[in-house]
Parts: structure tokens; sequence; C-alpha cells
């Protein structure tokens, strides 16, 4: 075999080991799976490897893919321009105007990534090599179910017993939280009142002619009454039931019922 | 069966040692959804093995034990000891407060005993249902006491001994008076129009009255 | 609690001998395909029991049985001996094969528990996808751990009980190599050199993911 044959040979060969990556590129799980393929090719300890030479590796492999047209996910191009990048700061001497880690961090950290994808990959395969639940150890066939039994306690203490006490003996008298009102009617006596008696109101009727009598005479009374039905008057009207006009002011109050 | 290779060729395979065979037994029967038959068992073990006699080197073993192995038709099954069913159920306790109709008949009985339900009724100013009643009675938090000697011989209620206990006292005279709830700020309305009396007094006459003391307890 | 008669009253009930609570535990815990925490044991045991005396106990008695006594975190079942599993090859329930991702996944999750959905995506170079936690979640090999405390609040994941039970382990601590791979510091989760902001954003991009799952989901 002559040398260019030779030559020709392992051209073929280095193209081939190239186009199986290629046509691999959809077994890659993104960049750092490539790169790390590509390291292993390296045969040294992954902690000894030229991230100078795996940075070329992998540049050469998107050149190659571009060359075979092949579409490469934007992530591997991202990462060639990093790498390129990386490169560049490893063979360059240091700029001392340029800030940020030097070459050597950079390419540090990223040795760093790939021995620790490595180990996560070594540690899956060990752990799914492990003795398994329903493939090499059994749990109990006939789990017998827990029957739940439900009780129910009640439960009261003194003080609910004396409190439950308190309300009965004192029902006539214990009105909390209300006030003495013996002399005021409320909005709501009043619309009882009124709501009755405007249905018959076809005309216009001064609102103080429907004032209770007995409220009509002690004057705190007349007050508190007059009040509640103007106020009751309103509500009325607001609802539709009514009409209410005065003529000036001070003027009497009247209302009529509103139809329709 | 048929097939070279299979047949018995006794010392070629020796089968596991006896215990190892129990071992096996007792995997499987755990393991499996269903009683497992000697002939099963038999299958599944590896050539030579004596299930029937594992069985019984294992039966032994769990006398006595938590779970026991049991025969079941021609098959075995490991199961529960009889006398541990009850690890086997859950209790779940709910604590519920009382409804507001039996607490209060409870006080009513608890001061007032003994007592007729018309007078829980009179006191209360409604009817009490049985179920109101029944309930306190299966607590024990009320119990029946003498009847009444009265037209109808009515039951009375008292408080026993259950509701003491669950409430903490010594006997029933220990229950709070009317001025000690008041003291407890469990009355704050203002005070009733004979306010300065005795409460407790009041409180005899008004709902001791008619029955004073009569069954002399 | 202040009740009179609802109290522990030492010496009222005796608690079984532990010879007894070992058969109680013994019996719970074949009745049980989950493991059985130490709590829920105490719970359903007698009064006074103490459940992890008990254990013991019965750890020993198994030793070197057919079924053996595993402990799960803080819970304990019986499982057949590992070395029999042969004898359960019709038992072997098929279960789907998990992708290389999720496989992947997993082990990040565990060993380097509680991580974020961003961690492992750094640690592993690619996004994960959704299908991928869901599948790993839904066999409740991994689970929620807190939230972590950086911005976005993140949820983290960590590998619970069903986890350790699948795989025959302790707990988490006992994960094979779980030593080594710190001492090695490839369990740190290191930031990359802190270069120019245009880097720092670089790799963002680079591991982020166009979907950048992290923070905010």
């Amino acid at each position: 075999m002559d040398d260019a044959g030779v030559e020709a040979e392992a051209d073929v060969a280095r193209r081939r080991a190239a186009e199986a990556l290629i046509v691999d590129v959809d077994g890659f799980e993104g960049p750092l799976d490539l790169l790390l393929t590509l390291g292993r090719t390296q045969k040294v300890d992954l902690r000894q490897i030229s991230i100078l030479a795996l940075a070329e590796q992998y540049l050469a492999f998107v050149e190659q893919a571009k060359a075979l047209r092949i579409e490469l996910a934007a992530d591997y191009l991202v990462m060639a321009a990093w790498l390129a990048y990386l490169k560049s700061r490893l063979l360059l001497p240091p700029d001392p105007t340029e800030d940020g880690p030097s070459g050597e961090e950079l390419a540090a950290h990223l040795a760093f990534q790939l021995e620790r994808l490595q180990a996560m990959r070594e540690a899956a395969a060990r752990l799914m090599a492990r003795d398994r639940l329903g493939r090499d150890v059994f749990a109990r066939g006939v789990p017998e179910p827990v029957e739940r039994v439900r009780h129910i306690r009640y439960n009261a203490t003194l003080i609910d017993l004396m409190r439950a006490y308190a309300r009965i003996r004192t029902k006539d008298e214990f009105r909390p939280f209300v006030m003495d009102r013996e002399r005021v009617m409320t909005l709501e006596e009043a619309l009882e009142r009124l709501r009755p008696m405007v249905g018959f109101a076809g005309t216009w009727t001064d609102l103080m002619s429907y004032l209770p009598v007995d409220w009509a005479t002690d004057p705190a009374m007349r007050r508190s009454a007059t009040a509640a039905q103007f106020a009751a008057s309103l509500e009325l009207a607001k609802a539709g039931r009514i009409e209410i006009r005065q003529a000036e002011t001070f003027a009497p109050v009247q209302i009529r019922r509103r139809d329709g | 069966m048929a097939e070279p290779g299979d047949d018995d060729a006794p010392g070629l395979f020796e089968a596991p040692p006896l215990s190892e065979q129990e071992r096996m037994v007792e995997a499987i029967l755990f393991a499996s959804a269903d009683p497992v038959s000697v002939a099963d068992l038999n299958a599944r073990m590896p050539h030579g093995c004596d299930a029937a006699q594992a069985l019984e080197l294992l039966a032994r073993r769990y006398e006595g034990r938590g779970v026991a192995l049991r025969r079941v038709g021609a098959a075995w099954a490991f199961r529960t000891a009889s006398d541990l069913g009850f690890l086997m159920q859950r209790d779940v306790t709910e604590t519920r407060k009382l409804s507001r109709a039996a607490i209060e008949t409870l006080a009513i009985v608890a001061y007032h005993q003994p007592v007729t339900r018309a007078e829980i009724e009179e006191i209360r100013g409604v009817s009490v249902s049985r179920g109101t009643v029944d309930q306190l009675l299966e607590l024990e938090w009320i119990g029946f006491g003498r009847r009444r000697n009265t037209p109808g011989r009515p039951v009375t209620y008292v408080v026993p001994q259950g509701f003491l206990d669950h409430f903490g006292l010594s006997s029933a005279k220990d229950l709070p008076g009317l001025k000690d709830l008041r003291a407890a700020g469990l009355l704050e309305n203002r005070p009733p129009p004979d306010a300065g009396d005795d409460d407790d007094e009041a409180q005899d006459d008004m709902f001791g009255g008619e029955d004073d003391g009569e069954d002399g307890r």
C-alpha cells in the first residue's frame, strides 16, 4: 500500500468516526452530553482532560455538522460560540485590561461540570442496579386493610355548662348588647306599619297623618316616630312603591302610591 | 419433563439444605397474593426441594408468633394471629361539642336534680327531644333518679359520677352558683330588677319551688 | 387535659410484655404492603407499648430469614430477602422503562436533595421536561421539598419514602457512593466563575434552556 493509500484510508476512518457522531446527534442530550462523550474519547481521567482539545473537538464537530447540512439545535451553537471564546482566552496571553475570570477558571468550571455529570450518571447506574422492590425484593402479597373505626367523643367543659345555665337562667332579662329602646321607634317598625298602609294612598297624603296615635303625644316618642317614619318613606320611595313631594322648605311631606 | 438433562440426576444438583428451603417457602408465601399449594411451591423452588417438609418446619417456627401459617383448602398462607385482629382496626376519635340543646338540658339537670322532663322543658321554654336525653344518658352524664311522687310518677334525672368525673367536680354541690357565674363574667348583662337579693335563693325559689326537697335527698 | 380519669395512669393499665409487643409489631408489619412508621405502630398498639424496642427484637428474630425487616426512613416494612428474588419471577410487575433523562434526574434529586429544577438543569446541561418530573412524582420516587429562599422561591425536590422503599435504602444517607461524591466536591452547586455580566448571561442561556423552568413556575 502506498502512502497516498494509507492516508486516504485514514481519512475515510476519520470521516466515518465524525459521521457516526453526527448521525448520532439526536442521541445526545444537549451540548454537555456531547462534550462528555467527546471527552471520553480522549481516554484520560476526566480530571486531566484537556479542555482546549475538547473545545477544538467540539468546534470541529459543529463545523462538520454544518458541512453536512445537519441542523443543530440552538444550544449547540451557543455552546460552540462560548467554547470559541474560551479557546481564545486559553490561547491568548491574558489581557490586563479585561475583567472577569481567566480562561483557566472557565475551563476548570467546565471540567467540573463534566465530571459532575459523569458522576451523576454513574450514580444513576448504580442506583438502578440495586435490588429493587417488585423486581428483586417483594412486599407482602396480601396486605390486610386497616379498618377504620370511628369513635365520636363528646366534649363539654364546666365553662360550657355554666354558660348554658347562665343563658337559661337569665333568658328573660338577658339581652346582651341591646340598648333599652322603649321610647324609640325603629326603622323596621315604621316600615312594617307603613308598608301595608301606603297601598291605599292613591292621593297625596301628609306623611304625619300616618303617625300612630299612641306615639303622637309624648314629645320624645313623637320625635322618634316621625324620624323613623320619614326614613321608612324614603326606603319605600327607593323601592319604587311611593312618590314623595314637599312644596317648600318645612312644608308638610306628602306621599302617594305609585302605580305600575 | 421429557427434555434431556431435565431428568432427575441425583447428586448432580444437590437440593438446597432444608433450612434454605424453609426460607424459600417463607418468602414465597409472604409475597404471594393467594395461598400457594404444595405442588406450586415445589414447582417454584429449585429441583429436589421438598416443600411439604419445609412447610412443617416453617409452621413450627411461626407457632405463637404474630402471624401464623394457615392451611387454606389445599394451599398455605400467612395470616394475622387471630388474637391480634384488633390491631387491624384503627380507632379514629372525633371530638365534638355537645349541641346547645344537650348542654342546656345537662345544665338544668345538674343545677336542679332531681328534675323531671316536664320541668326541664318548663325551664328551657322548649321541649326536650328524646334524642338529647338519650345522648346524655349514653354519655353517663345524666342518669335516672327516683320517680317523683306526683300523678303519673314521672322519672327524674340526676347527674351521676360520670358527670362529676368529666367536669372535675367532687359533688354536684360544687357547681358554681349564679353569683359565681356573674363574677366570672358569664352574666355580663345588667343585673336583674331585684338585684341585691341572694341569687342563690332566688334560684331556689324560682325553680326548686314546687317539688321542694320532696324526695328527701 | 384537666379531666380526671383521662390522664395517663401509670400502672393502671400495664403495657403488654415486650414479647407480646413484638408479636403485635410483627402482625401489623406483615399486614401492610407499605412501610409503617414507628409513630403509627405506637398509635395502633395498646397504650404504653414501645414499638421501637419491639422492632429491635423483631429485626434480630428475622435475621437470615426468608423475609427481612427493613427500615425505610422513619418507617419499617417486611420485604423478601433479596437473594430469593429469583423465586418470585412470576410476581414481577412489569414497570415502564424509565428514560435516561428520568433516571439521571432521579439520581440528581437523590444525591443533591433538596434541589431545584434549575439546578437539575444546570447539572444535566439540558432542560428537564415536565413529563420527566411528572413521571417521577407519580411513581413517588421524587416529592416536593420546601421552597428555596431565593428570588422566585422555587420549589425543591427531595426523595420520599417511596424512593427509599423501592431501592432498598434505610435513608438517603445510605445512597451508594454518597460520601465519596461529597468528598470529591461533586455534590456542590458550584457557581460558574464570576465572569463579566456577559458571561453570566451566556451561562444562563446555555443551561437554563429557552423554556427556562427556573423560578417563577
